[in-house]
């Protein structure tokens, strides 16, 4: 009954001023940093330093993680772990640029699409889910261990500022929609629709049109999105499943064209850059360089990953990875907050959309530092959307004390 | 409720039931002095560090709901030095089961009601007959029925002597204080053409008996600390 | 009848509460709220105990009117009856239910004798109550007084935080708190109960 | 009140903090001033300073004493020193609410923890204060108020209609009805006020005037004048509503609402006074935590159940 009432919060978007201009197709710079995931013994590795590489040529070849194919041609320098803001450490192959671009030439795969097949490809192609990190070959495996019967292309991008998914979108819509059938061919999904936050705003920014516009299902325009879709379909009786838009794309061009996927599209956006632009950029350039080309402001502080619930980036070498969906620059002076005693406002409780009371667990984690867990109710529930803390007037940490219950829940 | 469930350091076992016995070491002149001195803190314990009113929150029926005219306070902290001691200490020397206790403290302060009553009625009839509940209920005084629980039983005749000396003592200190407070306060209204006798709604008194347990309280924390200094 | 009972609960609930207005046995409702566990049996108890020591109040006030000499003698007969009839319930208790005889023990003795309970013959001489009314009274006062410990228990749990002044803790801030709410039942026209 | 910088997301935080809370409440106070400035004449804005300044002067003394620091951007004590103000009667003396400030600041705010944790809201705590030792003074108003004539169970000789633009006798801020229905809806659009115990409390109150008329007329017009009469609707939109005082999950809000509305209008009938607001706010404020932790074992209970389901 508690659920009924939250249902996460309204934030206004900010998305227009990005949305104005289409997509920025930045050229690779002198040095790539390439990040292979999963690629930390050297026998996962198929070059050595000091090899020349074509564009397209295999770098990594992991058992348990993607394919990752070269985005350039060029030079390997060396292997070293960068560090990153959403993942810690990450382990890249840098490579020099060098000027003939030669590109291996691929051919495409055969057209029978059984879903084994699907999946072997997706791994191949080094396609990574843009909202999580996972890639698509295990996503597509675990939806189908879960038999669901309805995929959505995942364009929730219910963050402000935030808005890769919709310019994507908008970009290529065939490119997504063939995708999404390959996906609910390949996880054996009877139906599919493209999740957006908010239809009518999915159609204003992305001009979607026609048969794909039927095809959008709305979430009602909160933060976050995700879990009150996700509840809506189910109680329509649906098994749904998400997956990332730009995946859903690259695996488009992957099974059309054989291309994997080595460039991702990135929202560079905040008061503290001059230019707010959505930006294709290949994986491993350095964040100065985006910022540097959208005209990074003095005093500003770098946050990736998300506005909300991403965290600040320290070292601006660090490469772009498959599942950094944005960059927001924020000057310092907005970065400070007044903290005050709870007064009990109850908006915090509303804003989270698992029915959590954040109040009542803060105050109970402030009072005595081991309370019982039976007293922390709820505390299991929570999807780390930070809407809490987000609305809290008081200025309270209350997402890292729903996250201390949940530790404590947890040790039992 | 005792207030004082921790024993207190200045209470050495020297003043345990059966303590002298067991602690013999000293000469008969230092046990003496040593007796002085713990005596002087039972004391000073019972009417200010633990005063049972302010700190304990005991027996503050009479002081809140009476406690309004020097009179009352006069007649009840009267009445409650006749009925304390000898309940107190006849209920130390009682050899009876725990939970027979409370009944034989409450017979016992019923008894010594009366003597009280008479003394109070023959001193100051009109402000005795003015307190009518007040005096009866004397004798459920949670005060009395505490020590005469917890501390009469476990604790040698002079300790306890001592102890419901200066809870007594503590007990008229909070009424006086608070029933004069009280007494300027409907002066003060009643000349700015408030209600009369304002003073005497329970409400003043509980506010008063906060700020004066804050005070003591306050004072009882500065002295710790200097104590802790002091080591 | 019933109509008149109920009247008497609310009024002791409301404009004559014993413990604000009167300031009637506040100790144990402090003690009652420290151990919200086993508030519930100690309210219940100590109404029992409150509607006992009423009635025994009305058979005292017919046998020693306020005219004749032994009057002087009343309240100490009374208090011997409160404990006799503290004897018997503890013998009754232990006898029966021994279990839950052990679980009240602290409790038991001053649900039995405090304030409140000695207070009921005088409120029904001094009110001129009936046989019911003084019933209706007993049972609102008991009423009263566990409401009167929950809200305790629940502000002396929120009376516990850091930035209060050192002096207020504890206790001090509880008289504070009583003192403003028994401020607040002024409203009934319940300043003063005696 | 600590400045800090954001080191852990969110990095965007929602515009509202307690600071802009507090300012919406000020403005919706300063703009039931100007009325009865113009028909009481300018006493009325020497009543709103000297309890403002007792309130404040009052507040910065117990933090030089509680060695804490004082922080300027918090106005809560400037909030507490206007809407005593408002109850005040216009032509009050001023040591009237400078008494009924400090008693607010000193007693019923500073002794309990200063901003977050009051368990008593500290303007209510103040007026009633200084109701309960100066009645008469209290309720000195010009000409005799709608609700003390309701009190002796006679009908106000001004009709229901008349009463909405403020010119009867009464407290400060709560004659002026429209006024503070504006203010309300202002409050409760910006989310400072949560509309739950706002609504709650005028439907319950309404619905006793209703069922139990105090005086011989139809229930409508008992329901009309006992809404627009004495504090009530001013009650309704800044005292019960204040959020530290108030239960904090949706529903004990609206549990809330309603028994103070009912309680409200029970104090009317049967009370010392003719206006009961701050007492039954009080006694509402004590038992907030009790509905809030009744509330809360339900659901503890429901979701037990739900786990044993699954």
């Amino acid at each position: 009954m508690i659920s009924f009432f939250s249902s996460g919060i309204r934030l206004e978007q900010q998305k227009s001023r990005t949305m104005k201009a289409k997509i920025l197709a930045l050229p690779a710079p002198e040095v790539l940093y390439v990040p292979l995931p999963g690629a930390q013994a050297l026998t996962d590795r198929c070059v050595r330093a000091g090899e020349t590489v074509l564009r397209f040529s295999q770098l990594s070849m992991p058992g348990s993680h993607v394919a990752v194919t070269s985005p350039v041609s060029g030079t390997v320098t060396g292997f070293q772990a960068l560090p990153h803001p959403v993942r810690g450490m990450v382990d890249c192959a840098a490579i020099r640029q060098d000027s003939e671009e030669q590109e291996l030439t691929l051919r495409a795969p055969g057209m029978e699409h059984a879903p084994d097949e699907l999946i072997r490809l997706a791994a191949a192609a080094g396609i990574i889910d843009e909202y999580d990190g996972i890639p698509l070959f295990k996503k597509l495996k675990r939806l189908r261990r879960m038999k669901i019967d309805w995929l959505g292309a995942n364009v929730l991008d219910d963050e402000p500022y935030v808005c890769s998914g919709l310019a994507v979108l908008r970009e290529n819509p065939q490119g997504v929609q063939q995708g999404l059938e390959l996906a609910a061919l390949a996880v054996g999904a009877k139906k599919t629709g493209i999740a957006v936050v908010s239809s009518f705003r999915a159609r204003s920014y992305s001009r979607v049109s026609g048969q794909i516009a039927d095809l959008l299902v709305g979430s009602g325009g909160r933060y976050p999105a995700r879990p009150g879709l996700l509840k809506r379909l189910r109680r329509q009786g649906h098994r749904p499943g998400l997956v990332g838009v730009q995946a859903l794309e690259a695996f488009a061009q992957a099974a059309e064209r054989g291309i994997p996927q080595t460039t991702t599209v990135i929202t560079v956006a905040g008061e503290g850059v001059s230019r707010w632009q959505n930006l294709r950029v290949p994986l491993g350039m350095p964040i100065e360089d985006l910022l540097s080309a959208c005209g990074r402001k003095k005093r500003t502080v770098v946050i990736a990953g998300s506005p909300i619930t991403g965290n600040r980036v320290e070292e601006l070498s660090a490469p772009v990875t498959a599942d950094l969906r944005c960059l927001i620059v924020l000057p310092e002076a907005m970065q400070t907050v007044k903290v005050f005693p709870c007064i009990g406002c109850g908006k915090c409780e509303a804003a989270c959309p698992v029915g959590i009371m954040p109040w009542d667990i803060y105050r109970r984690l402030q009072g005595q530092e081991y309370p019982d867990a039976g007293q922390l109710l709820r505390a299991d529930l929570c999807c780390a959307c930070n809407a809490c803390s987000v609305v809290c007037p008081s200025g309270l940490d209350l997402s890292g004390a729903v996250a201390r219950a949940m530790e404590i829940k947890e040790r039992g | 409720m005792s207030s004082n469930k921790k024993k207190p350091k200045a209470e050495s076992q020297l003043m345990e039931k059966g303590g002298r016995r067991s602690s013999a070491r000293g000469s008969k002149k230092t046990m003496h002095k040593r007796l002085i001195k713990e005596s002087t803190g039972i004391f000073l314990n019972g009417l200010v560090f633990r005063n049972p009113v302010a700190i304990g929150a005991l027996g503050l029926f009479p002081v809140v709901g009476a406690g309004y005219t020097m009179q009352n306070a006069a007649v009840l902290s009267l009445m409650m030095l006749v009925i304390m001691l000898p309940v107190c200490l006849l209920s130390g020397w009682m050899k009876i089961p725990v939970w027979i206790r409370p009944a034989a403290a409450l017979v016992l302060s019923g008894v010594m009601y009366l003597p009280a009553a008479a003394l109070a009625k023959w001193l100051m009839p009109q402000a005795f007959s003015a307190l009518s509940i007040y005096a009866v209920l004397m004798i459920g005084n949670s005060i009395i029925l505490s020590r005469a629980n917890d501390y009469a039983p476990s604790h040698i005749t002079l300790a306890v002597l001592m102890d419901s000396l200066g809870c007594t003592a503590g007990f008229s200190a909070v009424i006086f204080l608070v029933a004069a407070l009280r007494e300027i306060w409907s002066n003060i209204v009643k000349d700015t053409g408030g209600v009369y006798h304002a003073g005497a709604y329970p409400f003043v008194g509980f506010l008063l008996l906060g700020v004066i347990a804050a005070l003591i309280q306050h004072t009882n924390a500065k002295r710790a600390a200097a104590e802790r200094k002091a080591k | 009848m019933a109509v008149q009972l109920f009247f008497y609960a609310i009024l002791a609930l409301t404009a004559q509460n014993v413990i604000f207005c009167g300031g009637v046995g506040f100790s144990r409702v402090l003690r009652a709220a420290r151990r919200p566990k086993i508030l519930l049996s100690y309210a219940g108890l100590l109404s029992a105990f409150t509607l006992i020591s009423a009635w025994m109040g009305i058979a005292l006030n017919q046998l020693v009117p306020g005219i004749s000499p032994a009057a002087f003698y009343r309240p100490a007969i009374f208090a011997g009856c409160v404990a006799v009839v503290y004897l018997l319930a503890a013998l009754l208790y232990r006898m029966f239910f021994a279990a839950r005889y052990k679980r009240l023990e602290p409790v038991f003795s001053s649900s039995a004798i405090n304030c409140i309970v000695l207070a009921m013959p005088f409120i029904q001489r001094v009110f001129r109550m009936t046989g019911w009314q003084i019933t209706g009274y007993a049972i609102g006062t008991g009423a009263a007084f566990f409401t009167a410990a929950l809200v305790l228990s629940h502000a002396m749990e929120r009376l516990k935080n850091p930035d209060m002044p050192k002096a207020f803790q504890g206790l001090p801030s509880v008289f504070l708190y009583v003192g403003i709410l028994s401020m607040a039942l002024f409203g009934f026209a319940g300043g003063k109960l005696f | 009140m600590q400045q800090l910088m954001i080191q852990k997301p969110p990095f965007l935080r929602s515009g509202q903090t307690v600071s802009t809370m507090m300012k919406d409440m000020l403005l919706a106070l300063a703009l039931l001033l100007p009325l009865p400035t113009v028909h009481y004449g300018t006493h009325v804005l020497w009543v709103a300073a000297a309890s403002v300044a007792s309130c404040f002067i009052s507040e910065i003394a117990a933090c030089m004493i509680a060695k804490r620091q004082v922080d300027i951007s918090e106005l809560s004590s400037v909030v507490t020193g206007l809407i005593i103000a408002m109850l005040m009667p216009p032509l009050a003396p001023l040591w009237l609410p400078v008494l009924a400030g400090a008693f607010a600041v000193l007693a019923a705010r500073v002794p309990f923890g200063f901003t977050g944790n009051n368990p008593f809201n500290p303007a209510a705590a103040g007026v009633a204060f200084v109701t309960v030792f100066w009645p008469q003074r209290v309720f000195s108003f010009s000409e005799p108020s709608a609700a003390s004539v309701l009190k002796e169970g006679l009908k106000p000789n001004q009709i229901p209609s008349e009463m909405l633009w403020g010119t009867d006798g009464g407290a400060i801020g709560t004659t002026a009805v429209l006024v503070v229905a504006a203010c309300a809806v202002y409050l409760i659009v910006k989310k400072t006020v949560s509309w739950r115990i706002t609504v709650c409390f005028l439907a319950a109150a309404g619905l006793m005037a209703l069922l139990f008329p105090r005086i011989m007329v139809t229930p409508l017009t008992s329901l009309k004048y006992e809404l627009l009469s004495g504090s009530l609707l001013f009650c309704s939109v800044f005292l019960i509503t204040d959020p530290v005082t108030s239960p904090r999950t949706h529903v004990g809000k609206a549990l809330y609402g309603a028994v103070a509305g009912v309680l409200i209008m029970l104090m009317r009938r049967y009370g010392a006074f003719e206006q009961a607001a701050c007492f039954a706010v009080l006694l509402m404020n004590a038992v907030s935590p009790v509905i809030d932790s009744f509330v809360i074992a339900v659901t503890a209970r429901r979701e037990a159940r739900r786990n044993e389901q699954q």
